[in-house]
């Protein structure tokens, strides 16, 4: 609790307020999932539910580093970088409870939804699957001449899929504004990342195909907001693609059910020590960034913001069954395709004659 | 009075669209200085330029992938595969990804993945595929398979306005075996879901797309000629959607009906068609429905393996007699 | 007496296969030290070394392309999906690569791939799938579907033991729901490619497979008690080979028929199977055969949408009567 | 015509009679093809033919470097690897020619079959499947604790797909006995090479996977068969996978068909110029590790093994049609599944009753 007096200027360009606000979006990151752990055990969500604790940190830190105009694709983890880029919480809360308002109108889960006015637009499920969707997205600015820049998350695991390699590679060729971000938390499920690759790091993945490649602290937000500001200018200015490594750790199992057996005894402990919200706190105080008025009003904001959001949706209902089947295309089904389950008497024959 | 090729018209189908809509793009192997090694392609990256038919990796994936990604912000990607069979390749990101944009996330994806399908080229097992069954179930997504050289411009043409992604399937034995005149100055643009009546007849009705089209029509004359049948030869055009209404009325006009198509007979998609058939037009029958098929095996490389395998003219004809029969 | 799940049963079936064979060896995501996430591996590690149970990269192509070459020297590999919608992005290696490889070079290749199929579980779009439609015009694949803990048991090993490569479809649902006595000492191996009857009955046919089966001994059952209707329940247990012989000796008997599953209506199996029928027992029937599946749409994940969109015990009655009346 | 007196001793552990072999190997490879286009022209060619012109030194230079027992995978143009790992010309004629006794009955194309015993299985169509097959083949060693290794050929192009990535991932981090080869020819169809790639060197993909990498001029077989040899001992040791990349060029189109309209003016003398065959004949000479007599030798056998290789299966018929279905599984097909394409009258319940 030392209030200083000396104050050292604000690192990476940013300004105190800002770096307040990368301690907002990563408090409010945290915050929503430990409500979502909560709901989830009154089984009130839907399906799983995957926790980011302790990766907070790269999260905003790197979707920090992007414009308004610019374009993220998340993974699972990066409920933060969906909150920077103006997903809210109640959309978030809604997702997972599959309710009739929610983003999808209940068909996709968790953060499985986009705006792409706003900047974001969420996964599906198989990896890797977004890299080369990415790169469609930094081939449209750059073919519409506007200075604009997608970003991609990848984790270790997914690096190991096809279409990882064909989405990067064809980025790299075309030298799109793509920025493609490694979360290295340790882990794909149970595999550890000596099992996904025999790489020293894989950012060493970037020679190979012809790209920057850089590795940050993770958990250090302003770390990872600046090596990830830097990739973007890059990629605005025609640079290029950048890999960029940002080592963290999955403190949490792989989704709510999964009990951690496969993680050595005192890993997870030894991570707690380094926890980037704690880390970027002790700097706010220290430097002399931030008050402890500040910080309690950050904190009481977000209190505030998510008993709000769940007040609003908690006894929202789930979508109608008669929505279930508009919308697979734009034009309405050509043929009354549902007459078999109805119970109508099919066409007769005799009837006709 | 020119005739145009089957190709010919594809090209000029992209041709057009890429004149009036700078939003579609080309992306694929080989597309540019090449023109495709079918030349589908040719002369465009010289007139659009290297940004509008752009060269990629042999990255399937990525082809596709990037289209989706592309289509979203509203462009028009039409995506080339070397050959068909290599959509396997991205069949994830086809199926998964791509087709289930708009209903789970209501993302828009107008984009169309083409190329060559289809046998009796002596292509072997990896050049003369039929893939449509493997995306038969696949809610989102429009498949095409044009038969004539005006189908194939009409539908081109449809597929790349159509707001939805379209697999479009050439057939590569038409290419330059098929050519009608196409007119000149009025625009020809097919709508896609509607069957056609290729030769109409009264006897018996073969449903069937693409190569298979041709056989059928030969099929039909022999058996007017030979036989004193009328045959009806309906050309689905697409399979997704599918023209149920166009082929019960046939069913239901002719009470006899065969499906013939160039696939595998297990799975293939004749079996849709048959059950649509029998749930909407069961009492009209006069005999059971009957497919023509190819034989459940890889396709063989050799010239007797592969005529023996694909359904040939005479197996239509004596499906048609035996029907007639019944 | 003990009960064993489904789940155990596979579990079963695997490690006996390991102990009696040791060319059997796993390999797939996260099932050494975790288990898999449904945990069917569970201690397997443990018991025969990371070297016959191998956690892999994020790598279907290359789970289901090592096993094949594996396989080609003799070995048996198992490979894990850990959700068997991830085999779409092995479809090319699994259809082109692995099914081919006996016809067209002479190279046996005995694998097999399993997963966690199906939905009913709020696993959204990507956890929920039945992909057997996609495969079924592969030849030289094999498609196993078990709905009974006896037959999860007896197919998985004789999908091992099988000289050819299988995909076998595990139901999610089933894993933890259903148990049965599997008896002790007596081995347990159920030939791929015999429909099972079961439950018997003369009014009316009900074929399908995997946890379908269950809804229609409910639906049979209920049909039996409140509208005095015997109907026959056949559970096709494989979908390649299909017991063509068995669906068709049962509706000869029965002359309603009514196929349902799981998958998307349009393009999925029951087509074919439909076809089938009417090509091998059309005078037989006394009504238009009929299909219960999912609607044609990808599956979404409140529980209001997955339970409408997906075929209930509800469904297969109301159709059940459709037929009876007719 | 220098028939010098010194005589250096020959390079790389190699006699002057392996020296011979390989110029037999390129010999035999490129004489091969031109019967092969002759009877292309002459329609005896039942589907396209793929030239490896320029190319032989690469190919026969790394399959010589194997040991009985090994096992390779070629690409369309490793016909000199097939022939080295003893595939015979007879056979090779006989799949392009589609016979009847051909080694895939007629079923598969050129290259594309297989003797697991000779230690070659041929490829399909869909590239970069063979890595990830390979890997297995390597694994299968590997787990039999044999010292055997598994060499798979990779193009320029081939190294874009996700299969590649994968499988050689997988490899790596199993470390596996398992050598890649990159034929880096200049070109995949009419792409450059630029544009499959943004990295400077194909092999600088090497280290991204954690594996050893290394580059060699594909056009000195001498040098390619060192490189491959190294390597492969390398992976018979337990050190694991490794990168080759081999430096070289297609003078000839994609197939025959392509007229190469996309090669800039020039590129093709420039190459022919730097012939693997004239280059190892040279050396041969000026070193003197091979007699003018050795070298006619070498020819005549050449000519006279193609010529009764033609002549035994020139006029040999196509399979017959009856041999189309058999084979697809092991067991025989459950249901007399041809019934709807013969004639029979259907079963009929009229007779039934
Ligand atoms: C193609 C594919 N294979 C398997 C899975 C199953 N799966 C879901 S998440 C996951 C682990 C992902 O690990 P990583 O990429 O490191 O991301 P992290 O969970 O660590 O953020 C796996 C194997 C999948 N979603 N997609
Ligand atoms: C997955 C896949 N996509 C496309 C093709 C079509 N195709 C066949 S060969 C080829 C070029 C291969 O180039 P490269 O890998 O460099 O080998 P090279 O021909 O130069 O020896 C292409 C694109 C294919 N066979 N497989
Ligand atoms: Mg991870
Ligand atoms: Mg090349």
């Amino acid at each position: 609790m030392t209030s200083p007096q000396r104050v050292t200027p604000p690192p990476a360009g940013l300004t105190g307020a800002q770096l307040l606000d990368l301690y907002y979006w990563m408090r409010l990151t945290r915050s929503l999932e430990e409500r979502l752990v909560s709901l989830h055990r009154q089984g009130k969500v839907v399906g799983g539910l995957f926790r980011s604790l302790g990766q907070e940190g790269d999260s905003v830190g790197s979707a920090y580093a992007l414009e308004p105009g610019d374009i993220l694709s998340p993974l699972i983890r990066n409920l933060g970088s969906m909150l920077v880029k103006g997903a809210t919480p109640l959309e978030v809360l809604r997702q997972y409870m599959a309710k009739a308002a929610s983003p999808t109108a209940g068909r996709e889960l968790n953060i499985h939804f986009n705006d792409l006015e706003r900047g974001f637009l969420g996964q599906v499920s198989p990896l890797g699957a977004m890299v080369p969707v990415m790169a469609g997205i930094a081939l449209y600015f750059r073919m519409t001449r506007q200075p604009r820049v997608g970003l991609v998350y990848v984790g270790d695991g997914a690096m190991s899929t096809g279409a990882f390699h064909e989405g990067i590679n064809f980025a790299a060729v075309q030298r799109l504004p793509l920025v493609v971000v490694c979360e290295n938390n340790g882990y794909a499920y149970s595999t550890p990342a000596r099992l996904q690759t025999a790489a020293e790091r894989l950012v060493d993945k970037a020679p190979g195909y012809g790209i920057a490649g850089v590795r940050a602290d993770g958990n250090d937000v302003v770390a990872t907001y600046e090596v990830t500001r830097e990739a973007v200018r890059r990629a605005r200015e025609g640079g290029g693609v950048t890999l960029v490594e940002l080592m963290t750790y999955r403190r949490k199992g792989h989704a709510e059910h999964d009990d951690q057996r496969y993680v050595p005894p005192g890993e997870i402990e030894a991570w707690e020590r380094n926890d980037p919200i704690d880390r970027h706190l002790a700097r706010l105080r220290s430097e002399g960034w931030a008050t402890e008025p500040d910080i309690a009003a950050v904190d009481a904001r977000v209190t505030r913001e998510l008993d709000e959001a769940l007040a609003q949706c908690l006894d929202e209902p789930f979508p109608d069954a008669s929505t279930a089947l508009a919308g697979v295309s734009a034009d309405p089904p050509a043929a009354p395709v549902e007459w078999y389950r109805q119970l109508a008497e099919p066409p007769s024959r005799r009837a006709a004659q | 009075m020119t005739e145009t090729t089957y190709l010919e018209a594809i090209r000029q189908g992209i041709w057009e669209e890429m004149e009036r809509d700078d939003r579609v793009f080309l992306i694929g192997e080989d597309i540019g200085a090449l023109g495709g090694p079918f030349r589908v392609t040719e002369g465009m990256q010289a007139r659009f330029g290297a940004e509008r038919v752009i060269d990629t990796p042999i990255s399937e994936q990525a082809i596709v992938g990037a289209a989706a990604g592309a289509a979203h912000m509203g462009l028009r990607p039409v995506c080339e595969m070397q050959f068909i069979d290599f959509i396997a390749c991205a069949y994830d990101m086809l199926t998964n990804y791509v087709a289930t944009a708009r209903y789970r996330a209501g993302l828009r994806t107008p984009l169309v993945v083409r190329g060559p399908s289809g046998g009796y080229v002596r292509g072997g097992p990896f050049h003369s595929q039929n893939p449509e069954a493997a995306f038969l179930h696949t809610p989102g997504l429009k498949i095409v398979c044009p038969a004539s050289a005006r189908d194939a411009k009409g539908l081109i043409k449809a597929a790349i306005r159509d707001e939805d992604p379209v697999l479009f399937l050439e057939h590569k034995y038409l290419y330059r075996r098929v050519r009608e005149d196409l007119g000149d100055g009025e625009e020809i643009l097919t709508p896609i879901g509607q069957a056609r009546v290729a030769r109409s007849g009264t006897d018996l009705t073969i449903v069937t797309w693409s190569a298979m089209v041709w056989k059928a029509l030969e099929a039909a004359e022999r058996l007017a000629v030979e036989d004193g049948l009328s045959v009806e030869v309906l050309d689905l055009r697409s399979l997704l959607p599918l023209d149920e209404a166009a082929i019960v009325a046939s069913v239901r006009k002719t009470s006899r009906v065969l499906v013939a198509h160039e696939d595998t007979r297990t799975g293939g998609a004749a079996g849709e068609i048959l059950a649509r058939i029998n749930e909407l037009a069961f009492e009209w029958l006069d005999a059971p429905a009957r497919r023509v098929a190819a034989h459940d095996v890889p396709l063989p490389y050799a010239p007797t393996l592969e005529d023996f395998v694909l359904p040939q003219t005479d197996d239509l004809v004596a499906a048609c007699r035996w029907l007639a029969r019944y």
